[in-house]
């Protein structure tokens, strides 16, 4: 492991924001021995967890901003995003892999969140916006064991 | 811009060259615009080439959608052609690939329509 | 070349801003066809640059943000950064490279910015804070020539 | 903590052997502490291992400056062992190389006090 662990960092409700929240991302799991593959799925991730936070939570207005956080250890990569939204609620998203929703132009955000990420948590009130906590371990499957990583 | 688009007559078929990414902001724009151009001008058969796309995201998947169900509202059919792998991967998660028909040889998919 | 072209973001004025930008820019560098040395050394650069514009230039004061433009084109990587510092005097600065700076704990910033850039423009005003310009050409040397790159 | 140090004795040496990136924040001042602390404990022959030092920024290259001036102020001599490719581009970059005495061989180096 060589360097850039952990990051904080506000960033402004833009789509540009969502381009430097992938890079940086990307970079740092480069920097730290995630493979390729890994490396593309991160980025992903976490494109679309900015995306939804700067369009959905804060409507890309410029008196919002982008709570991010990024951090990387032994087992895994860790992202949390909060956003100044008024929250929504997950579970009455629309499932975009049923019938009605195969066709619809939007929706795809979460699910992709969850296919590349091994944890997806998130966390929404009208008060406090959305935070979305992710995970993607080094080992698949290797959530909560201790493991040491050759590096 | 981070798309760029080519558009050739292959027999009756349209075919648009991708190049580049599929997301958020301008690229989105530039694929609907594209293709509601070749909806204006008449086009049934339209054919994206996606060999030179590396990069979709969930948005440039909706962009591919819209294309699909826009064109069918007009009785034009959309396929795909030269899917990359990544790209492939999301069609796979997104379960997209059963609704969109994809080739990997343009002249069998140019014949196909 | 890909992706991840141009770039605008409005960053605090904190160390963890300083290696985002670094991070950004790397990994921007990297996608578009830049050598790792050449990755490295931009990523050097806009490092020591950024670490201006927060520390002399805005203080670490949570007030200030700084403005980072990164774009790539054909010919080369180009980056600004404008903070909302009082300003300096790029030719008052002593010379690290003199006898009496040698032993300095500071100010081999502005030098490195000029090892690893091919151009380094500073403008700075005690009221409009400092703008930093950097330039980095794909081809050593290449300054001004238009000339293209096989990807 | 992006730095990490351990010390070691060689004969009177003794070896600092740096492991990480001494930059701006904490990495740069782990080193400080680590340096005062050999010298309150009176040591007069220091050698900093960087042989597992990929990265040093400017405020880095300024630690080492004070590390070798400090150490000169307390009699205590400060040597390099294993520079790094780029590390060194910085060294020659800002003319420390005329400053530091750097060896390749840690027995050399340890002689050479
Ligand atoms: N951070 C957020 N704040 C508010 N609403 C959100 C947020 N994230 C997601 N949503 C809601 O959940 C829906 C589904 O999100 P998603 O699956 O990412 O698809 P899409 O963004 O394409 O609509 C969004 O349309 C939006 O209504
Ligand atoms: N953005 C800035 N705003 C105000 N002063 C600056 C800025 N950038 C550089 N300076 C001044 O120029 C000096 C030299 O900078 P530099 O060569 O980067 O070395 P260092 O940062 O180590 O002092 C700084 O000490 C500071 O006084």
């Amino acid at each position: 492991m060589t360097d850039a662990r952990k990051l904080r960092l506000s960033l402004e409700s833009t789509l540009d924001s969502v381009e430097a929240a992938e890079l940086i991302v990307q970079r740092m799991a480069e920097l730290n021995g995630f493979d390729p593959d890994q490396v593309h799925q991160i980025g992903m991730g976490v494109r679309e967890t900015m995306a939804n936070a700067v369009i959905h939570g804060n409507g890309l207005s410029p008196d919002k901003s982008v709570r991010f956080d990024a951090s990387i250890d032994e087992q895994a990569f860790r992202v949390r995003v909060a956003d100044e939204g008024s929250g929504f609620d997950p579970d009455s998203v629309a499932d975009p892999l049923d019938k009605g929703g195969l066709l619809l132009p939007s929706g795809r955000g979460l699910l992709m969140m969850r296919a590349f990420f091994d944890e997806v948590e998130i966390g929404s009130s009208v008060d406090s916006g959305t935070r979305v906590r992710l995970v993607k371990y080094r080992t698949k499957g290797a959530g909560g064991t201790t493991q040491e990583e050759d590096q | 811009m981070s798309l760029s688009t080519a558009i050739r007559d292959v027999a009756d078929v349209k075919v648009v060259d991708l190049s580049g990414r599929i997301t958020l902001g301008e690229a989105s724009g530039q694929l609907r615009s594209t293709v509601k151009e070749l909806l204006d001008s008449g086009a049934t058969k339209m054919l994206l080439n996606l060999g030179d796309v590396s990069y979709i995201d969930s948005s440039g998947l909706g962009e591919l959608v819209s294309a699909y169900t826009t064109a069918r509202g007009r009785s034009c059919t959309v396929k795909l052609l030269n899917v990359q792998s990544k790209v492939q991967d999301l069609l796979q998660i997104t379960k997209l690939y059963t609704v969109f028909e994809a080739h990997t040889d343009e002249a069998t998919a140019v014949t196909s329509f």
